[in-house]
């Protein structure tokens, strides 16, 4: 069965993973892109040409396989700035999008013991920041430690019922006294996308910088982070077919600019003495030591397949399975979809629990059949709490997917409740 | 089904209705442990009588919240442990613990384990281990609890 | 020409980069491994059979396939953890080394809006952190920032002309004062090796930690950081064959389970709630987020070949590399060494400067005849300053290299100074 | 051999005798700028007469440490701008500029960079680029301290 827009049956020739099977025999059914995604030969093969043939230490030594290596390794930098819309310099590796939300966290404390040229950054006791009850732990316990370094306030929006962000006191949260939001531009739970340009202009009235967690949105539809008019925004490459071990960090170049270091080391520097150094501009300044070479090469590669399929189709074609997954899971009775069950302005992560079954005993009878769902918390645990369930079962779909996945979840969730007799 | 090795009856018995559960006075240590991944959750009180490995546990009672696997698993627990020594309850979570790490390799004792040998299928899911023994975990650090 | 212990032609057949030409075709002379390595066929296969058939989120998901990622990531911990004699508890996974030394320096400041359980690891105005002119900048401006934070002072120890350390002054340097030293255990342009234990008793006698820097020790001979004693250790699994983007800190298992998180996020909790998290274990804590997952692995591949060739004779081998090297520079009128002149107790980087040529343009040359070594100060600047030279040529010597490579650094450094009319 | 690209005589020829070397007096704006992956290093004054693009650079004096290729660029840049006005050695500064990122595909104008052509086999080096522009960055960073 084919679906939308994407020919998906050619596209999962690309993915050799998606060809084993599970437990006894079972194909494989993956269902789980929201933690990470698989890679596409592409990409694999773009790390091993470059580790073949040009593999060198980038930025620092000057023989031709190192003009070949940076070369590959900015060429990667300019393609997933214009990915994002967003300037070459404002472009920072990191390992994975929780080092690039840390990074800012960390330069905001160590803007409290650098000169006048950070005092944007400083913060303490009185100065309030703005977080959201649905994050991930990788936007949310960085921000309560950044409070516990400096002594300011943490503050949170709160979650509707159907688990979308509850903006209704944006004028409480978001005051003279704000230095920072930060919140996600899509829950890794609910599919809830975040209306960005409210918050942001709110956050700009009173001069607060905002930091959105871009890690379920640019894998997964078209999207600009100029124009949402964001200061930060994190994402990781392991969720968008690339590697593993590589992250990136989008900064306003004024801000990049201004804002002390983090890691620091080789390769960020300017002049080093035993007395003090000074710092490179960025984005050198925020790429300590020898940096994930191949995997930002390998990132480059995924950021390429994506633009040859088109993030409007990816974004459709996933569209397409949310409204079928919802549907389907919610004509099984006793199935609760957590998030909205329309499917506008939501993303392709489908939460769900069963009356009577436990989410990890869930999970085991769909793995017995090779569906491979996540069940837990996701990383979200303030917002299961705040829905009263101590954990769910979590299917999320990626361009590889296709309805036949969508049926085989549905078959899978019938069968866990002939297993368990609810 | 290789399910079936997983939840063996007794595992969804004991999970249906579990033994000695809820949380009673008295007790000299009571512990919350959870399991990160997943949220599990137990709190966990211990009686016990005397001191040392001679020390005998009178009580176990619990509160907890979680998957079949980790109720059944601590409904089991208590079953094995009360009334016995400190000494003997500790050789009971030894050898579940080697039955639990043993990746389906380790063949359970059943004069040791009693209800517990139905957990033989469990460890040959590595991600499930930490399930079954939330509770016992639990238990342990308790005991030490009291004793420190 | 076969120089020793080590079958280089059979290995050279491993590494296809080598085989590669550098500008009009002349062979390639790799002697820039002491920036990074190059990398077998056999950790690229264990990197993309990974990802063929097992790749999942570690530490999170809890299907197939998630089991069989963690079961190979955890195995790599175990075979790096024994390569360097330690439990498996006390390996944390980093991006690189410098991450792995800025994660013992901000985990340091943590401390001091901590509890008393980390206590151990505060720092003040009065205390005084030791570390040494010979560092790469990744072992000196993470504890220059420390002390910034902090408010501690930073003292060092000299270098001698020969670029060994001076330990002179350790009784005025290491005192009760001290909380920390953090050294090198081979300099990465003199090639020195530190006399560890040395130091570790003094650090010991006045309850000091220590940190060692063990970038260029661990990829060329047996080391043993139980036995050596120290409390901290940090290196890179790309200049030890595996892949860029992976780092490795050791830490005394009582330290790391005393010591507060650095980075936070997904994985490193316990409990989560918006008002406080409380944090896991080590090495858990230390490594927020979805993991550098396959290069994880193909470092654990990187062990099990050079385990194969062992350590003891891929010492042995780059002995007898530097002793070649260095007597055929000294051979060369106008070539100073810039460090020991014997190879006793020292590695294998070979730094030279030729008198009325800069470093820079050596390396051209060089580069032109396939020779590919490092110029400039090699991220040791104080060092270079140390010995009044603004900078050097550097050539590093591994596994893969031959008496055959020391010989064409020999004539090309001649062809040097004939283009260069010195 | 393609090194004679990068070394041409002229470029050896200001690397052995850097014009206008030497820091001197009077001046209005004294920079520091380093390549920080090499350690090179310049210290450049200016001394200008007039405001904006048409103030006239009387003076550019130096202190540099570095390659051939770096010493030698600032020599040409010497020769290049004294005497002229701002605007016109900022156009100085673009034209070498672009030669410099050409990657060996821009073919210089002699009228305006008259010894900078030497510069044409260099730009084939992208690690060596930066070496040719630090005495043109200190150069332009220079000017625009005086103006502001
Ligand atoms: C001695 C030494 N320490 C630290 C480092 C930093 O390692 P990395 O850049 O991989 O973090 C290096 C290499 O660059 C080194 O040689
Ligand atoms: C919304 C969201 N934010 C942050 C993260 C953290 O990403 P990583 O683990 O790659 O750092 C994830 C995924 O794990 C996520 O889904």
């Amino acid at each position: 069965m084919t679906s939308t827009s994407l020919d998906v049956a050619a596209i999962r020739k690309d993915f050799p993973i998606l060809h084993r099977t599970i437990r006894d025999g079972k194909p494989l059914v993956y269902l789980d892109s929201g933690a990470t995604s698989q890679r596409p030969v592409q990409v694999m093969d773009a790390e091993r040409h470059y580790l073949e043939t040009s593999n060198a230490a980038v930025h620092r030594s000057s023989h031709q396989l190192a003009e070949e290596a940076n070369d590959a390794y900015e060429g990667a930098r300019a393609k997933i700035a214009a990915l994002v819309g967003v300037g070459i310099d404002e472009v920072v590796f990191t390992k994975n999008a929780t080092e690039s939300i840390n990074l800012v966290a960390y330069a905001m404390s160590n803007a409290s013991v650098a000169g006048p040229e950070s005092e944007r950054f400083k913060l303490g006791p009185g100065d309030v920041i703005v977080t959201t009850e649905l994050e991930h732990h990788a936007n949310l316990v960085p921000w309560q430690e950044l409070c516990r370094r400096t002594g300011a306030t943490l503050k949170w929006f709160g979650v509707t019922d159907d688990g979308r962000l509850d903006l209704s006191d944006i004028d409480e949260l978001i005051t003279e006294n704000t230095k920072l939001v930060a919140f996600t531009h899509q829950s890794n739970v609910t599919g809830a996308i975040t209306p960005v340009r409210e918050i942001v202009e709110k956050a700009q009235s009173v001069g607060a910088l905002t930091v959105l967690d871009a890690c379920q949105s640019v894998p997964h539809m078209p999207v600009d982070f100029m124009r949402l008019g964001v200061d930060f925004a994190a994402f990781s490459g392991h969720k968008m077919l690339g590697p593993s071990g590589v992250g990136v960090l989008y900064g306003r170049h004024s801000l990049l600019a201004a804002m002390p270091p983090f890691i620091t080391g080789g390769s960020m520097i300017e002049i080093v003495k035993m007395e003090g150094s000074t710092y490179a501009p960025p984005p050198a300044r925020f790429e300590a030591g020898v940096p994930m070479t191949s995997q930002v090469i390998g990132l480059g590669a995924a950021v390429d397949y994506l633009n040859a399929l088109g993030m409007e189709n990816i974004s459709a074609h996933e569209h397409a399975l949310t409204e079928a997954a919802i549907a389907a899971l919610r004509e099984i009775p006793g199935v609760s979809i957590v998030g909205p069950v329309d499917a506008v302005d939501r993303g392709a992560s489908v939460a769900f629990t069963i009356e009577g079954i436990h989410p990890h005993d869930i999970g085991q009878v769909l793995d017995d059949q090779g569906v491979e769902v996540r069940v837990g918390h996701h990383c979200a645990w303030p917002l299961h709490r705040r829905l009263n369930i101590p954990a769910s079962v979590r299917a999320t779909f990626y361009l590889y997917n296709d309805l036949d996945d969508v049926t085989a979840l549905a078959k899978a969730v019938v069968e866990a409740k002939k297993f368990f007799g609810v | 089904m290789r399910l079936d090795q997983m939840y063996q009856e007794i595992i969804l018995d004991h999970y249906r209705n579990p033994h000695h559960r809820g949380l009673r006075e008295p007790f000299e240590a009571e512990v919350h442990h959870v399991n990160p991944t997943c949220g599990d959750e137990v709190t966990l009180r211990v009686h016990l009588e005397g001191a040392g490995p001679e020390a005998k546990v009178l009580d176990v009672s619990y509160d907890a919240q979680g998957c079949s696997i980790s109720q059944a698993a601590t409904s089991v627990l208590t079953d094995l442990v009360l009334n016995k020594t400190v000494g003997e309850a500790f050789e009971k979570h030894q050898a579940f613990l080697e039955l639990m790490q043993g990746r389906g390799q380790v063949e359970p004792d059943e004069d040791v384990l009693e209800d517990g040998i139905a957990f033989a299928g469990v460890a040959k899911y590595p991600a499930r281990v930490k399930c079954a023994l939330l509770g016992w975990m639990a238990f342990k650090d308790a005991v030490a609890r009291v004793e420190s």
